[in-house]
């Protein structure tokens, strides 16, 4: 049998090499019968893996589970000046792709009517074949109706691109809408207070106006006032 | 001359066509229209702007508004997608039928008000989920992976397999961002319209209740600003808290404050 | 003024994570004149360096100093076990290099600029170095424009490897965008391997489906090559 230690090194040298996240079953594949007793091998891993996130915690980088397995990456406080290295610029997404992509998220399995109906806006090929591209999405069958449109679900991949292990991680969609509306309203009220210090009296703001008010300052008949566009 | 067919006030009075010597250039619309994912983004945007909750929609009142717009762009001739006008047809649909008395045998229907507001509740739920996940915490942007160098390894490594589909993949997804850099395209970005209301508003009574139009459009601006500026500056219009005012056809167009004191 | 520690974690997420050595001037050069004292840098990043070496002891990486800089290697004898990774898990090449790749082979013969111009972003010179010694791209010959830019172009070798007679058998860029659309499925199969259990409908995420709506999980040749759906 191994040293315990140099289990360890060796566990941590295959996560830091491997070219994306290695489950525990990988990891223990590494090592041979003489090595490692395979019935043993689970918990020797998962110990090796308790150690690894211990020793982190005097380093910049941190053991992450995703989706797919446990991965090495650098904790966030030192995200910043990693990006001021990075070469390439991060892609950005459209709120088209994000809305699509949230859609298929929280709706999964759905096909891309379902989506077109929620959005109430046909959904571009391009936005389809980037998530598919990306791996976020896959085809996982075919809805029992005329057409047999394919039904799309989110892959694990698009659980590792954002650092999840699974979609529990994400909160209930009816929650996000009450974060966000909190949010929004305390913005709002912050912006009313502000329109109320400068409604000073002599040059005032008002919220409602009547529609016959006469505008002063403008006598002169040939003057264009417009309001534009009309509500009340 | 009916209400509906109102597009501006001039000083005070309705008229039913914009002025021609107001130039709001037709771009600038385009791009308001742009901001919106769609018809029922640009409805809840309406709901919205009033504070009120979507169960308390009133249909004749939201109807009317994006009506309005919906007219202001076409007048102004720019093309809207299908989906927009489609959903004028089916708001308008939705008025008329309230008007008539419930019989029997539509209970088996959905009520078309009820449909409505399920559908806005969903769009804004999914609305909210794609801001969530845009701020998750992702690879490339915000996580970053190590690259440690491998130490050398006496076996034969099999060398890194590509599969040519991997290469055309690749290479449409160049074609396609490539394709996006050139083509007019609005990003996301957070930058508030009531934001920059207040701002206007502050910048106004700070000089005494008057704007020259193009103070709010200096040329160092970014284009997103100008965007969200011009917005804020429709918003106020329609708001009535300003009014746009010019002396002569093709002169400078000033800003003021609406004056509620009289 | 930035701590010592915090500056030492930064140095090592740095190593860490760029992808060729980096030298001292690169690292000092994270850092802004408030973080560190420009004159100072030098000095202080040597200093992380070395105490970044001693910290390896414990550990299964080394610091290396190379011609073109410093970076962090797996010590050699953690070799043979990272040989059985490799062997286990072949690595995958990441977007970057695919998409350079891609545009060496539709546009040839191209300026590093040229690709940096489709791409967006910069290439980086390891990726360059990856195609080279891969022999799947040479300098064809030199752009006459100022500075004399290499033309890079794709080689008998690369036509071997992808089985191909000639350019000419490659789809036109037209047909790409369709036959991805076709492919784009069959290769996101093979990158996600198995279904994933922790997205079964169930979980905590409100799944619309309504229960009489059937999946059908058709697994045979036909189901893996799908067209996405036209409007229905």
């Amino acid at each position: 049998m191994m040293e315990f230690e140099k289990v360890v090194g060796i566990v941590e040298a295959a996560l830091l090499t491997a070219d994306g996240p290695m489950q525990v079953k990988e990891l223990a594949g590494l090592f041979n019968s003489e090595e490692m007793d395979d019935k043993d091998s689970p918990r020797v891993i998962k110990e090796c893996l308790v150690e690894l996130e211990k020793k982190c915690e005097s380093r910049s980088i941190e053991l992450k589970r995703v989706a797919s397995g446990y991965r090495f990456q650098v904790k966030q406080e030192y995200s910043e000046w990693v990006g001021r290295m990075l070469k390439e610029r991060p892609p950005r997404y459209t709120r088209a792709l994000l809305e699509t992509l949230a859609i298929i998220v929280y709706k999964q399995p759905v096909t891309r009517g379902d989506i077109e109906e929620l959005r109430g806006v046909s959904v571009s090929q391009n936005i389809m074949r980037t998530l598919s591209e990306r791996g976020w999405i896959k085809i996982v069958g075919q809805k029992e109706v005329p057409g047999r449109p394919s039904l799309y679900a989110t892959t694990k991949v698009f659980l590792d691109y954002f650092d999840l292990k699974s979609l529990n991680e994400l909160p209930e969609i009816s929650e996000i809408q009450e974060l966000v509306l909190k949010e929004a309203q305390t913005v709002e009220n912050m912006i009313v207070q502000d329109l109320d210090l400068e409604q000073t009296p002599g040059n005032g703001i008002s919220l409602a106006q009547s529609p016959d008010e006469k505008v002063s300052e403008s006598n002169d008949e040939q003057s264009n006032v417009v309001n534009l566009p009309v509500n009340q | 001359m009916s209400e509906d067919s109102v597009v501006a006030h001039v000083g005070g009075n309705p008229v039913a066509e914009l002025p021609k010597d107001l130039h709001i250039p037709p771009e600038a619309l385009r791009v308001f229209i742009e901001l919106f994912e769609g018809p029922l983004d640009l409805l809840l945007y309406l709901v919205r702007r009033q504070n009120i909750d979507i169960l308390e929609i009133e249909v004749a009142e939201i109807t009317k508004q994006y009506i309005d717009y919906i007219n202001l762009m076409e007048s102004l001739e720019i093309d809207l997608a299908g989906e927009y006008l489609a959903m004028a047809a089916t708001l308008t649909e939705i008025k008329s039928r309230m008007l008539l008395p419930r019989t029997g045998e539509d209970e088996e229907e959905e009520d078309p008000k009820e449909e409505l507001i399920r559908r806005l509740q969903e769009y804004e739920e999914i609305k909210c989920a794609a801001g969530m996940i845009e701020e998750l915490p992702r690879l490339e942007r915000d996580i970053h992976l190590l690259s440690v160098e491998k130490p050398v390894i006496d076996e034969d490594i099999p060398e890194v397999e590509v599969d040519l589909k991997e290469v055309l993949i690749a290479f449409s997804a160049v074609l396609r961002r490539a394709e996006m850099f050139s083509k007019h395209q609005v990003e996301y970005e957070t930058l508030s319209v009531r934001d920059s209301m207040a701002s206007i508003l502050t910048k106004l009574n700070l000089q005494d209740g008057y704007l020259s139009f193009h103070d709010l459009f200096e040329a160092e601006y970014g284009r997103m600003e100008i965007i969200v500026n011009f917005l804020a500056l429709m918003e106020l219009l329609r708001e009535s808290l300003i009014d746009l005012v010019q002396t002569e056809a093709y002169s400078e167009i000033h800003i003021k404050v609406v004056n509620s004191d009289r």
